[in-house]
């Protein structure tokens, strides 16, 4: 499958930006099951990547391979042109791979603004022993860190419930916050799950609207599984299709839609 | 009216992430820290002293110890006695090694060669989870007890295995050994208090704290954006265990003055930590505080009352004590399950309010 | 010769490990079904024991209370109970524990985490303690329901004639394993062929699910708790037998804890075999390695084999596999 | 108002006993706890002699005595809290009943200069009073009680124990290390060999122990146990037919707690004991007429008589003997500590002396000084009668073999001394 020149303004953010991940040849299985078989797509510097499919298709698993969570049983992942060895989750994280969870995956027990500042851990590099004193490096740093945090509270409206506990706080709000703390870490890649799974409409295209501004505004790539078809043909630059673990498209969303395999895969099968 | 923050701004992000940001609460603080080491030095006699404010401190520093490995980072320990006993016969192997060398230096000592010990034993929580590495701590508990018990070499071969704290000064006062005066055993052990739990909330309002927290909220989660466990978990490990084994070195160097493992630091002195940090609200420094008194005051409250005052049997009062002090724990668990932190802070914030309560 | 040296501690040590299954099944009863770890099995132990001599011989129950606070002497009735009757009664007085426990306690804690549950168990055993010193008074009891002790004399002649050494083997220890195996036997047959059993066992696979189907959620804590009870008194009648009432009696959770950490906290088979393996593991331990380090090992033996075992097997021996997932 | 009205409340009911008039010997006890059940009753002892003294002589030289009772519960941070609440009320004498609390009280003693007794237990080279001034352990100590289960046990084999085998089964603590030095010692010089058993507090698990030594066949077991020890070891011992007469406890595990629970099976057992047990003695008759028929025993006077009651009652004739001894030497009958560490100094008691005061035959004659706070040593072997429910004393008191003691005592005291700069005064 072969992206073609496009009429769309999006398309040529996906077809000439350099590669900036490469998926190989992955296969992910648990035990007997393949969750993933055999799927290869790349991620371009700059553009939002959705993935999507019907449920059980693989989609959270792919993720969970990028981010390092599921390690692959056969495949390469190559990131800014290396390959990307073995790594543990954290480790990923590292190289600028930020992501949200399917199922809010939120520190309750700690204030929202404490939550967006855990996204900036890999920026802070005082001692322990400086932290213990409070001294001259991990004050200094916690304040500038501070301050970037606030820009993003600021980004994405949420400066009244910043010293909240985020057990207290509204699904739509906690989704956001999760946002937040992926963007804390200014990553180089945003992995979003399912970022608008249960909100209403008002909250969705608040959410579609962070999404692109972040993608605008900080020039983040972003890889999104999202079901509702409608908002991930508007919002993507290109598309992969999965189904049963196997990729069966893969391109802007014209091109998708048109695939004629993918819509036998939407039409066969009841959605959400 | 008076307690609250209205007209209280912060203009930067370092006022506003201070300990204290309500000012009254700032004065109440420095006020208690004036108390305790301006007044209560010089009237302090030696009942005070070893029967309520000593144990009180140490205890303080050894629930704040365990608070922050149970309470930020989630890892429930049961080995609190062993670690004390980590801290207490190092301190004896040092101050008998090298008596010259000042005390405070020894405590600190101790201090960090229990870190190391807590490290070791706290490798398997990468592994094990929840009420399994509970139980698992307690191989630590019995192991280390049986083994300072066992080997000779670390009671200084005594025909009895008890260990005796020698006398050392600071500045020509005795702060061990028997001519020790009550104010400075007093005044060491609210300096190692005061110092270790500003250190505490130092790194529990910092990154590392958020580290702790996240591996206790979500520890799955905490991992994929970027904590590592392990370093996450040992140096909550490390943190807790230096606290811990200071705890340990005051309380036979200071306190207590002899100490054997099996007796002194046994698995009762585990539970009496553990709930003095339930009892106290989990995640809190003052709630550490405040589990201690508790835990301290109200055996010998009760003591007093029964016994001095109503002049019933000792045994019998000591039964009803466990009685009460059992129910008072139940009781607490059910009225307020965060502790007694949570209480004072929904007191405070009724207080903020007052007299307009909406 | 040091081979059958050797399979007499085994032998014993697997004996040893039955009394310890016997208190971790109390446990693991309580944890399958509300997930409550009562660390208070122990101490029920000990109160059903001091509950069970208390009747038998007819104390009057706060005798020390009221002689304190009446400045009276009231010790004994005066009468005796026969065993069995003394047994049906702190059966029964288990159950009102049990019901106790659930009213008092359990109810108000519904939906707290496990580790306030725990703490709370750890009130209940303090408690207890102190209550069953006031009801019966602390002195070492004795406690005599009609079971044999000391070595049994036809394993050793027959050992003796068959291998030419004759095997040491407590009467006791045979007595226990019968009445464990009779104990588990009764505990299977009850979730397996009774209504309520099938209820217990719904709820311990899923409380939600059990609600929804109509189980009382509430009949089922107090039923596993006076079950628990009972499992606690057995254990309680054997190691009181064994080595008087009195207050150490409660420290038998402490045997119990490896056990489970071994065996699972959810599974009654682990909860045996894991007795086994740890009352044989540390009975050979002590006697081959302890004389080298010096001996008294039996006491961390048993936590630091359970804690390397579960370095490789974290759910434990019959324990569920954990899956991890986000 | 009402947060200051509660510190004034509470400061009230935290405070420490007021000082009292009369002649304090606080009884730091302990009836709860892991030795609750051996505790009560040294505790009931203890307190029915000096309430004794106060109902039938009005005291000792006219003064009461006042026995403050405070619960230990075995534990040694609260015997420091018991310690430190009596000990501004006056207090002459601590008898806790712990070595471990002991160990807590010496330094303390000493620098509060308040006399400490711990007869049979505690620090054994307290003996040497040149250096420990304020601890007295008198009528024999740990080492003592080894000392003479060897002689003993020499006796029983007429004369030789070279080739024979012994086991030591301990209670894994302070306490129970105490013999060890002692035992090796002596079984260098009489040539037999020593297996020591060591046995985690609390003790209800030693099958594997005694598995040993149905395996090994010592010809006699000694035992340091305390608690629900002892009564395992005895019904384990019985359980494996270990010849009961062959096993001896030291005086701590000579109780009737100890082989009550054990039935028939513990007919036979020994131990050693340096005081007399039962009722059979003129004294019980004041007793019963000042003490126990007016109500006034210690906890209704149950265990009147009993092993334990016998040696905590024997502690506070000790303690009597030695005030009355230090208000003739002061010349008032209000001493203060120092003059009743006087008063221990000096103080003999002879047989003739435990006869007048109704106790003939009781304990060994003791005779004090400035370097022997000790006494004699002497101790002797109690037999268990299960049929009859109660002990026998089957020797006479034994000397104990200074010869390897004292060097033992001087090595051990000197330690110490080195180690808090302390001169021998005497």
């Amino acid at each position: 499958m072969i992206a073609t020149p496009a009429a769309e303004f999006s398309t040529d953010k996906g077809a000439t930006r350099p590669v900036l991940m490469d998926l190989k040849n992955i296969t992910l299985r648990f035990g007997g099951v393949v969750a993933i078989k055999d799927i290869s797509f790349d991620i371009r510097e700059g553009e939002i990547r959705a993935i999507i499919g019907p449920n059980g298709a693989g989609k959270s698993s792919m993720l969970n391979v990028i981010s390092g969570f599921y390690v692959p049983q056969q495949g390469e992942i190559w990131f800014e042109g290396q390959k990307r060895p073995p790594m543990k989750p954290y480790q990923v994280a590292r190289l600028g791979l930020a992501r949200t969870f399917q199922n809010i995956a939120l520190f309750d027990g700690m204030s929202v603004l404490d939550n967006i500042m855990t996204g900036r851990l890999n920026k802070m590099k005082s001692s322990l022993f400086s932290q213990a004193l409070w001294w001259g490096p991990a004050e200094r740093e916690e304040v500038e860190n501070r301050a970037q945090v606030e820009k993003i509270i600021d980004f994405l409206e949420i400066q009244n419930i910043r010293k909240t506990p985020v057990g207290r706080l509204p699904y739509g709000l906690k989704k956001r916050v999760e946002l937040a703390r992926a963007l804390a870490a200014e990553p180089r890649i945003l992995l979003l799950d399912e970022p608008m799974a249960g909100m209403n409409v008002e909250e969705k295209e608040d959410m579609c609207r962070f999404i692109l501004d972040v993608n605008d505004e900080f020039g983040t790539t972003i890889v999104l599984i999202e079901h509702d078809m409608g908002v991930v043909m508007d919002l993507s630059d290109r598309v992969v299709v999965m189904d049963y673990g196997r990729k069966i498209g893969d391109g802007t969303p014209d091109e998708v839609r048109a695939n004629p395999e993918v819509i036998s895969a939407y039409l066969g099968v009841a959605h959400e | 009216m008076i307690y609250r923050e209205a007209g209280d701004f912060k203009t930067s992000y370092r006022d506003d992430g201070q300990t204290f940001p309500i000012r009254l609460d700032r004065w109440g603080y420095y006020a208690l820290l004036g108390v305790a080491f301006l007044v209560v030095p010089f009237v302090i006699d030696s009942y005070w002293a070893n029967a309520v404010l000593v144990p009180f401190l140490i205890y303080a520093i050894a629930a704040i110890g365990l608070n922050i490995l149970t309470g930020y980072a989630g890892q429930v320990s049961l080995g609190t006695g062993g670690f004390m006993a980590v801290g207490a016969y190092s301190v004896y192997k040092l101050m008998t090694a090298f008596p010259g060398v000042p005390i405070f230096v020894h405590i600190l000592l101790a201090g960090a060669i229990t870190a190391v010990v807590g490290m070791l034993f706290g490798l398997p929580s990468l592994r094990i989870k929840g009420f399994y590495l509970a139980v698992a701590t307690l191989a630590a508990q019995f192991f280390l007890v049986w083994l300072f018990n066992k080997v000779p070499w670390f009671y200084n071969y005594s025909a009895s295995g008890q260990i005796n704290a020698p006398e050392r000064t600071v500045f020509g006062w005795a702060v061990t050994g028997p001519a020790t005066s009550a104010p400075a055993k007093y005044l060491t052990c609210l300096v190692f208090a005061v110092v270790l739990a500003w250190i505490a909330r130092n790194l529990t309002r910092g990154m590392v704290g958020r580290k702790w927290m996240a591996i206790r909220d979500m520890d799955i989660a905490a991992e994929i954006i970027g904590v590592n466990p392990l370093t996450a978990k040992l140096s909550a490990f490390a943190v807790s265990s230096f606290f811990v084994g200071i705890a340990g070195a005051l309380l036979f160097s200071v306190y207590l003055g002899a100490a054997e493992a099996s007796e002194a630091f046994g698995i009762n002195k585990s539970f009496l930590v553990l709930f003095m940090i339930i009892i106290g609200g989990l995640g809190s420094i003052f709630g550490s505080f405040a589990g201690a008194a508790f835990l301290v005051l109200l055996p010998v409250l009760l003591k007093n009352l029964l016994v001095v005052r109503l002049g019933w049997p000792t045994d019998l009062a000591a039964h009803l004590e466990l009685m009460i002090v059992g129910g008072l724990i139940i009781f607490f668990l059910i009225v307020e399950p965060h502790g007694l932190a949570r209480l004072w802070r929904l007191t405070k914030e009724k207080l903020r309010l007052w007299p307009f309560p909406h | 010769m040091e081979f059958l040296y050797a399979s007499e501690v085994l032998v014993n040590g697997l004996m040893a490990g039955v009394m310890y299954s016997l208190v971790a099944l109390g446990f693991v009863l309580i944890y399958k079904a509300s997930g409550v770890f009562n660390y208070a099995q122990g101490v029920m132990a000990l109160f059903a024991a001091m509950t069970l001599v208390g009747i038998m011989e007819g104390r009057v129950p706060f005798a020390h209370l009221i002689n304190a606070a009446f400045g009276v002497h009231v010790d004994r009735f005066g009468w005796t109970v026969p065993a069995i009757f003394g047994i049906a009664l702190t059966a029964l007085i288990m159950v009102g524990l049990a019901i106790a426990v659930e009213k008092l306690v359990l109810k108000h804690l519904v939906g707290q985490e496990p580790i306030i549950l725990f703490m709370a168990t750890i009130g209940l055993a303090w408690f207890l303690e102190g209550l069953g010193d006031v009801m019966w008074g602390a002195d070492v009891k004795v406690l005599d329901v009609g079971l044999p002790q000391g070595i049994s004399d036809s394993i050793e002649t027959a050992t003796n004639n068959w291998l030419g050494y004759g095997f040491f083997i407590d009467r006791l220890d045979i007595w226990a394993t019968v009445i464990a195996a009779a104990l588990v036997a009764a505990l299977v047959g009850f979730s397996q062929y009774t209504k309520q059993g099938r209820a217990m066992r719904a709820v311990a696979d899923d409380h939600q699910a059990a609600l929804s189907v109509g189980i009382s959620l509430r009949f089922i804590w107090i039923m596993v708790w006076s079950i628990a009870g009972f499992v606690a008194l057995v254990a309680g009648i054997m190691w009181g037998t064994k080595s008087g009432v009195q207050f150490s009696l409660s420290l038998i959770a402490l045997k119990a804890l490896p056990v489970l950490m071994l065996g699972g906290f959810t599974s009654i088979p682990g909860a045996i075999v894991g007795g086994l393996i740890i009352g044989m593991g540390e009975k050979l331990f002590e006697y081959f390695i302890g004389p080298m380090v010096g001996g008294a090992t039996e006491n961390w033996f048993a936590y630091v084999l359970a804690l390397l075992f579960l370095v490789f097997r974290p759910q434990g021996l019959f324990g569920e596999r954990i899956i991890e997932r986000v | 108002m009402k947060l200051k009205l509660a510190t004034v409340a509470l400061g009230a009911i935290l405070a420490a006993a007021p000082a009292m008039a009369d002649l304090v010997v606080p009884n730091l006890s302990y009836r709860t706890g892991p030795y609750g059940a051996n505790g009560t009753q040294y505790a009931d002892g203890f307190n029915d002699y000096f309430t004794l003294l106060n109902e039938r002589d009005g005291g000792i030289g006219g003064e009461k005595i006042q026995t403050p009772e405070c619960e230990t519960a075995y534990n040694t941070e609260k015997g420091v809290e018991c310690y430190e609440a009596t000990k501004g009320s006056g207090a002459l004498v601590y008898n806790p009943l712990s070595t471990g609390i002991t160990y807590q009280l010496i330094p303390k003693v000493s620098a509060d200069k308040i006399v400490l007794y711990t007869p049979g237990y505690g620090r054994t080279s307290a003996k040497n009073g040149s250096v420990f001034e304020w601890v007295f352990n008198a009528p024999a100590n740990y080492w003592d009680g080894a000392s003479v289960a060897v002689k003993y046990l020499l006796d029983q084999s007429g004369g030789d124990l070279k080739g024979k085998k012994v086991a030591l089964v301990y209670h894994n603590s302070a306490y129970g290390k105490e013999p060890i030095r002692t035992l090796q010692d002596l079984s260098k010089k009489h040539g037999f060999t020593l297996t020591e058993l060591p046995i985690d507090p609390p003790g209800q698990e030693q099958k594997s122990q005694w598995l040993q030594i149905r395996r090994d066949k010592p010809d006699y077991v000694l035992m340091w146990g305390w608690g629900v020890m002892n009564q395992t070891a005895i019904q384990e011992a019985a359980n494996i037919r270990f010849p009961m007469e062959n096993f001896i406890g030291v005086w701590w595990s000579g109780s009737e707690v100890d082989v009550l629970p054990v039935g028939a099976a513990a007919h036979g057992y020994k131990s050693l004991t340096f005081n007399g047990v039962g009722t059979d003695y003129p004294v019980y008759a004041d007793m019963k007429k000042f003490v126990i028929e007016p109500g006034k025993a210690s906890q209704g006077g149950q265990f009147v008589g009993s092993a334990l009651y016998s040696r905590g009652m024997y502690a506070a004739v000790v303690i009597a003997e030695a005030i009355k001894k230090a208000q003739e030497l002061a010349g008032t009958p209000a001493i203060n500590a120092t003059q009743l560490r006087d008063g221990f100094e000096a103080l003999g008691i002879t047989p003739a002396r435990l006869t007048e005061i109704g106790l003939p035959d009781f304990g060994p004659e003791i005779k004090m000084s400035c370097d022997n706070h000790g006494g004699s040593g002497m101790a002797r072997i109690q037999q268990w009668d299960a049929n009859a429910k109660k002990w026998s004393l089957i020797t006479e008191f034994t000397e104990p073999d200074q010869e390897v003691l004292n060097p033992l005592i001087a090595a051990d005291s000197e330690a110490f001394a080195k180690e808090f700069n302390i001169t021998p005064r005497c």
